[in-house]
């Protein structure tokens, strides 16, 4: 975030700071902290998993001349007799972005050293994680009720129901790590561990609310991901 | 656990120091370095047996684990060679083995070598052992992940070898594992050893990345001062490109992977099509095998250079030392490790000109594969000049850094008749490709981590190993594997296809019986020589020339620890400071003819140095 | 010095060994002649870069090998050097490239005139299938296989019934007449490959694959697979007759059509049946 | 080690943030209303894109802090997307390539 002070380095901004940076010692990302620049390049890493996970289905899809089941109808949930679209995942991926909004702010509110707040926040966003993974559970499980499984889908194409189980199951896999790290951040939280110090299990490094913002990180990916899903998974 | 840290008591931080402590008439002016910016690394030092060589979380020892494990696996895959050569030299000697053992030994082979043995070898090896001491670290940033690493790697080898005792044996898929015929009867192994073969990987997968994160961002953030990445010795730009290209490229791995297992196992579609078994029609329908393909080859071709940048930057930098001169062209070979490494993402259908994927791609990947060939042949061209008027010690790390030269200009080349598509179209899928790719990644980088263990084995055992063997070791492995590979091409020129059981009596190949024979043989001889190298580190850790600090007077880092071989934490009590490059040698004026890194400006004042 | 001497026997034994060597192409029997001379372009520019940079590196070894009291130059960059070098390889390059793409976009059009010929892989042999009179191949879909339709053709598509069928792994090609090669893998990846003709091609499950060459010596020629297909695949072999016009045509006549074998199939089932009856 | 010596990080307005959040919530109400209205053919997929990606912008930029951080950080991310997108851009031909053989061959006929 915003250029930190460094004693005897002066920051230029723009494409000149990168020069400058790059052609500094000690740090390349000047005021980056290991463990956020680790996140970073991890998630450039996990990046390129989703994106070849998208790619292959996008070939996958594009090269079947078997019918693609339409998902508007597949995904559509009957409320009082009415068929309604893609209404579970429309409020899955509202659940996500609200839980990644409160993600923001215990990020904020971490920095600015209010432990309530954030641990709160955190907790917030676990139970919104929580949701997402429940409904998604139940997403599930109605498909497979209605016969879809990975090898085969009465609907259409059979790669369909395979996609689908591997995406959605593996960004799944994610939020649900996510979810484990969310609620041991906001027990590390409530216990003053960043406001001590104190240093983390199996690490030489000292607590700091940085922590927060990295957990933050990898949360915001975690939606940025359900943005592309939802775009071609359920809306192509 | 926490009384294990030392809270910064023993090793003190120097953070407010600003001017370090020149000799006479030291101008501040010049020697000044920025204060450092971030604060001394806390760190865990084992007290058991375990802490301290086991689960040990220094980076030193992590290299070394993986070095011998990777060592290991190179065994076994050179044991695997040559069970190989025995067949396709002898084939009535062979007798007791079928297709399927063949099959079985050509993919254990090529994924071992590949994977277990270079890339372990050289990231988790040399990059562990190097990147710390050539940047001025203390340890690696993340020292536990690190060490989780290591046993990552160390469980997916546990899992890779048991494959070979599962009913149906290890997968005899090919290392490229192709599906459908990877996971289908008819392929040995298709069973059980192909779903340990998907797992080994993505557990090596896992671990890599561990091992990856830790070696960028040491790189990245945690530099000693006046280390700029201008003067990081190219050893280090290479393994540090290297991870990058893996970081990005073993996803698509993972991913193909994943994908093959549940293909494999539950029964899904990805890669398989309609498909006709002995009569039967398989419940499989609608998935695209050249999609597995692509995935792939976006990993394997980045991966072919993920082996090859580090024995690049590894070579450059015993050149400069032994030819005493700098690196010609430094800058340019930054530039070149980079640009190869970005453009190998570009390029990786060239494997697949022949496998019915879209063929106008064809012109696309020509292109770039042979663009490729620029900053690679920028480097050698700065090899050689490296050379030229230097002042060439002709010891035997010399002698390997030569013998990389030879083969990698020659191995290049063929790759210039594989890239170019029409010329590959003959030449896919024969022995010209087997020659190609032994030639370039089998002999020359082998040949970088063979020189590369005589140069660094007195930092690391405190002791030379010995000269003479090594010549020994040199000159038959680089004349028996160059007699391996040379002809090797010429059967392919006959049409020879490769991952051929037996060759019965082809009209036209029966010339090649004589040919097959020799190549046996040589490869019986070379696999032989490389136990003269066991035997000389056996011998020279006991008994070897004391090295005393800096025997090669090399300029960087890692040899001005304050005790050799470096302890833990590598520094003693004061991190180093960093004033030059490390390739000022022979510089004019000079007393040496060398001046490490350390040596602040003001104590070489009447020189020409470089400005870096 | 001994090792400036070995280096340097290794560059020429290579020279030799090129020269002399009795392994080499296996002589050329179609239109690929092209892609004979694109390699060996490349060997000209190939092995002069090669011999090149083998001989400065071994002259480098002889002039500047260690004395005490020399000091070597101190040279960090030589931008005009570098600059020029670049320019010459990029040259090269293209002088490798450009006839390259020429080539492959030959081989990727295939001409008007040619015969396809469907060639049809499974673990381990293979079959071919010739259009009729119609010159044109019925579509086939894998799922169709069996004892009476070998090929699976789709048997309400009228292209497929003048289809000639060929059961065996023998193929005659006319010579001279240029054939467009389709390649259909009914269960995993094949190549079919003869060395003489140069051209290949992966036989892949699921899509219909493609390339095409002009036969032009007569004689008989082995088919290899050469795509890793399972333990079979070094057994994998077939023949290839390249035949003159005349011996084509007599050959073709022979050959079954598939309305006929599925008539005479009709007339075994029948007359199995009636013996059922009795 | 670890904390970088530096001044504690300085934090944003949370207005910021929250119109952010704001937005976010307005664009995927957006992407529903395409499917909702059945929008087809090139306007739904540019509409599906364009919100997409002003959405994952929109989270990268803000939420995640790249609108704030140096261009050393910004850029090592971005530039790797050139391989994927040069990846898509080939596998799109790749599908129509295999989708056509499989519908000439095994479909339509020639
Ligand atoms: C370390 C590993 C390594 C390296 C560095 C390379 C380098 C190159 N490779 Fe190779 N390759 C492999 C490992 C490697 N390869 C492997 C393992 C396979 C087979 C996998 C399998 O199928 O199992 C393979 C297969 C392979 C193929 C596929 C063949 C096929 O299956 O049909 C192709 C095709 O384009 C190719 C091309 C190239 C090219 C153009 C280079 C270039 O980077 C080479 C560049 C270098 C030079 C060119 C030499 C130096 C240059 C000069 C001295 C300047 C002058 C040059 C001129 C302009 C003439 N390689
Ligand atoms: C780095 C990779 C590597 C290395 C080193 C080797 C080494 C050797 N390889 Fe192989 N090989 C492959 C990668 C490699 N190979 C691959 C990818 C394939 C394709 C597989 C497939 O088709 O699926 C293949 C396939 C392959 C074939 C083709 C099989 C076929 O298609 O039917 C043959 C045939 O001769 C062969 C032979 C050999 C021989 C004789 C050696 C060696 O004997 C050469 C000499 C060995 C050494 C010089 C020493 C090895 C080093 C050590 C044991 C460690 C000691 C080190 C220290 C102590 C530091 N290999
Ligand atoms: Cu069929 Cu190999
Ligand atoms: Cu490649």
């Amino acid at each position: 975030m915003s250029d930190p002070k460094i004693e005897g380095y002066d920051f230029k901004p723009g494409f000149r700071g990168l020069a400058q940076d790059a052609g500094s010692d000690q740090t390349m990302f000047k005021g980056v902290h290991w463990g956020k620049a680790m996140m970073w390049i991890f998630l450039l890493s996990d990046t390129f998993i989703f994106s070849c996970f998208l790619i292959s289905y996008m070939k996958g899809r594009g090269s079947t001349p078997a019918e693609w089941p339409n998902p508007s109808e597949v995904f559509a949930l009957h409320v009082g007799g009415v068929s309604v679209p893609l209404l579970l995942i429309a409020i899955m991926t509202f659940v996500l972005i609200t839980s990644s909004g409160t993600m923001a702010l215990a990020v904020k509110y971490g920095y600015e050293r209010n432990r309530k707040m954030c641990g709160w926040l955190i907790l917030a966003t676990a139970l919104g994680g929580l949701t997402f993974v429940g409904m998604q559970a139940f997403e599930w499980s109605k498909l497979i009720h209605e016969g879809v499984r990975p090898w085969t889908n009465p609907f259409g194409a059979p790669q369909f129901g395979s996609f689908f189980f591997m995406i959605t199951g593996f960004h799944g896999t994610h939020v649900s790590i996510g979810v484990i790290f969310l609620s041991i951040y906001a027990y590390k939280t409530f216990a003053g561990h960043y406001d001590t110090g104190k240093r983390g299990w199996f690490t030489t490094i000292k607590g700091d609310y940085v922590e927060i913002e990295i957990l933050g990180l990898y949360w915001h990916f975690v939606d940025l991901v359900w943005v592309f899903i939802f775009a071609f998974f359920y809306l192509w | 656990m926490s009384e294990n840290y030392n809270d910064n008591k023993i090793i003190q931080a120097q953070s407010s120091e600003t001017v370090s402590a020149g000799g006479s008439g030291a101008t501040p002016d010049i020697d000044y370095v920025r204060p450092a910016e971030v604060l001394e690394q806390d760190l865990y030092h084992g007290h058991s047996f375990i802490t301290k060589w086991v689960f040990c979380q220094d980076a030193k020892v992590i290299g070394i684990q993986y070095f011998l494990l990777a060592t290991f696996t190179g065994i076994i895959g050179l044991i695997l060679s040559w069970l190989m050569r025995l067949q396709l030299g002898y084939p009535e000697l062979a007798g007791f083995m079928t297709a399927e053992h063949y099959y079985q030994f050509v993919t254990m082979h090529g994924m071992i070598m590949v994977v277990y043995f270079l890339t372990a070898l050289f990231l988790g090896g040399f990059g562990n052992y190097l990147i710390p001491l050539m940047t001025g670290a203390r340890d690696m940033v993340f020292p536990y992940v690190n060490m989780v690493s290591f046993w990552m790697f160390f469980v997916a080898v546990m899992v890779l070898m048991a494959s070979f005792f599962v009913p149906g044996g290890p997968t005899g898929a090919g290392w490229t594992l192709y599906p459908p015929q990877a996971i289908l009867e008819g392929t040995p192994g298709s069973g059980m050893g192909i779903i340990l073969m998907l797992v080994s990987l993505v557990l090596f997968v896992i671990g890599f990345t561990m091992g990856g994160l830790n070696y960028l961002i040491t790189v990245l953030q945690s530099r000693t001062r006046g280390m700029t990445l201008m003067r990081l010795p190219l050893s280090v730009w290479g393994i540090f490109t290297a991870t990058i290209l893996a970081m990005l490229a073993f996803p698509a791995l993972l991913v193909g992977g994943l994908m093959l297992v549940l293909d494999t196992i539950l029964g899904t579609s990805f890669f398989m099509p309609t498909i006709l078994k002995a009569g039967e029609v398989l419940e499989y329908g609608g998935g695209s095998p050249i999609l597995f393909q692509h995935l792939f080859w976006f990993f394997g071709h980045p991966e072919v250079y993920i082996v090859a940048l580090p024995a690049f930057g590894i070579v450059s930098d015993l050149i400069s030392v032994h030819a005493r001169k700098n690196i010609f062209g430094y800058r340019m070979m930054v530039w070149a490790i980079v640009a190869i490494g970005g453009l190998s993402f570009f390029v990786w259908a060239h494997h697949m000109y022949v496998s019915g994927m879209n063929p106008w791609f064809g012109f696309f990947f020509a292109s770039t594969t042979l663009i490729i060939a620029v900053p690679t042949a920028m480097k050698v061209y700065n090899w050689i000049l490296t050379l030229w008027r230097g002042n060439i010690r002709m010891n035997v790390v010399m002698l390997w850094c030569l013998g990389f030269i030879l083969t990698f200009v020659n191995g290049g080349i063929t790759g210039l008749f594989l890239g170019n598509v029409t010329v590959d179209v003959p030449l896919s899928d024969t022995y010209f490709v087997i020659a190609h790719f032994h030639m370039v990644m089998g002999i020359a980088p082998l040949m970088v981590i063979m020189g590369a263990v005589y140069h660094w084995f007195p930092l690391v055992s405190g002791r030379m190993l010995s000269e003479k063997l090594g010549k020994w070791h040199f000159w038959v492995t680089f004349l028996g594997a160059y007699s391996i590979y040379f002809p090797m091409h010429y059967l392919g020129f006959i049409g020879v296809p490769r991952r051929y059981f037996e060759m019965y009596d082809s009209p036209y190949v029966t010339s090649a019986v004589g040919m097959n024979e020799f190549i046996s043989m040589a490869a019986f001889l070379v696999g032989a020589a490389q136990f003269i190298l066991i035997y000389n580190i056996i011998k020279s850790l006991k008994t070897g020339k004391l090295a005393g600090k800096n025997p090669w007077k090399a300029n960087s880092l890692e040899w001005f620890t304050p005790t050799v071989p470096p302890e833990h934490g590598n520094w003693g009590n004061k991190l180093p400071i960093v004033y030059r490059w490390p390739y000022d040698y022979s510089v004019p004026g000079a007393k040496e003819d060398f001046i490490p890194q350390t040596t602040p400006p003001s104590k070489v004042s009447d020189t020409e140095v470089e400005k870096t | 010095m001994h090792a400036g001497i070995i280096f340097f026997l290794v560059v020429l034994g290579s020279i030799l060994f090129h020269i002399f060597t009795p392994w080499y192409w296996t002589d050329i029997a179609s239109n690929w002649g092209s892609m004979d001379d694109t390699i060996t372009l490349t060997f000209w520019v190939g092995g002069v870069v090669f011999i090149t940079v083998c001989l400065f590196m071994i002259y480098c070894v002889f002039k500047f090998s260690y004395k005490e009291e020399r000091r070597a130059e101190y040279k960090p960059e030589d931008n005009k050097l570098e600059k020029i070098l670049t320019i010459a390889t990029t040259l090269g390059v293209i002088a490798l490239l450009a006839p390259g793409l020429i080539i492959w976009n030959q081989f990727v059009n295939v001409p008007k005139n040619a015969i396809e010929i469907d060639v049809m892989a499974w673990q381990w042999g293979w079959q071919y299938r010739l259009p009729g009179e119609d010159g044109k191949l019925g579509n086939t879909k894998v799922v169709n296989i069996n004892d009476n339709n070998p090929f699976g053709i789709i048997l309400d598509d009228p292209n497929g019934k003048d289809d000639v069928l060929i059961q065996s792994e023998e193929i005659n090609l006319q010579n001279n007449r240029p054939v467009k090669i389709l390649l259909r893998s009914v269960d995993v990846l094949h190549n079919w490959y003869v060395p003489q003709f140069r051209a290949k091609m992966d036989a892949v499950p699921g899509v219909v694959t493609f390339y095409w060459f002009e036969p032009n010596k007569v004689g008989e020629y082995e088919v290899l697979c050469a795509e890793y297909c399972g333990v079979g695949h070094y057994a994998m072999r077939g023949s290839v007759l390249v035949k003159d016009e005349q011996d084509y045509k007599n050959w073709l006549q022979e050959q079954e059509t598939f309305s006929e074998l599925v008539a005479k199939q009709k007339k075994i089932e029948f007359s199995e049946t009636k013996l059922a009856k009795k | 080690m670890e904390e970088t010596k530096k001044e504690q990080t300085t934090t944003h307005k949370i207005g910021i943030y929250l119109w952010i959040w704001g937005i976010l919530f307005v664009l995927s109400f957006c992407s529903y209303m395409v499917d909702w209205f059945q929008f087809q053919g090139l306007l739904r997929w540019s509409l599906i894109l364009t919100f997409m990606f002003l959405k994952a912008g929109l989270i990268m930029a803000f939420f995640m802090h790249l609108f704030w951080e140096r261009y050393a950080l910004v850029n090592v991310l971005l530039w790797p997307m050139t391989a994927i997108a040069c990846f898509v851009f080939l596998m799109v031909a790749e599908f129509k390539y295999t989708l056509f053989s499989r519908l000439f061959y095994f479909f339509i006929g020639g």
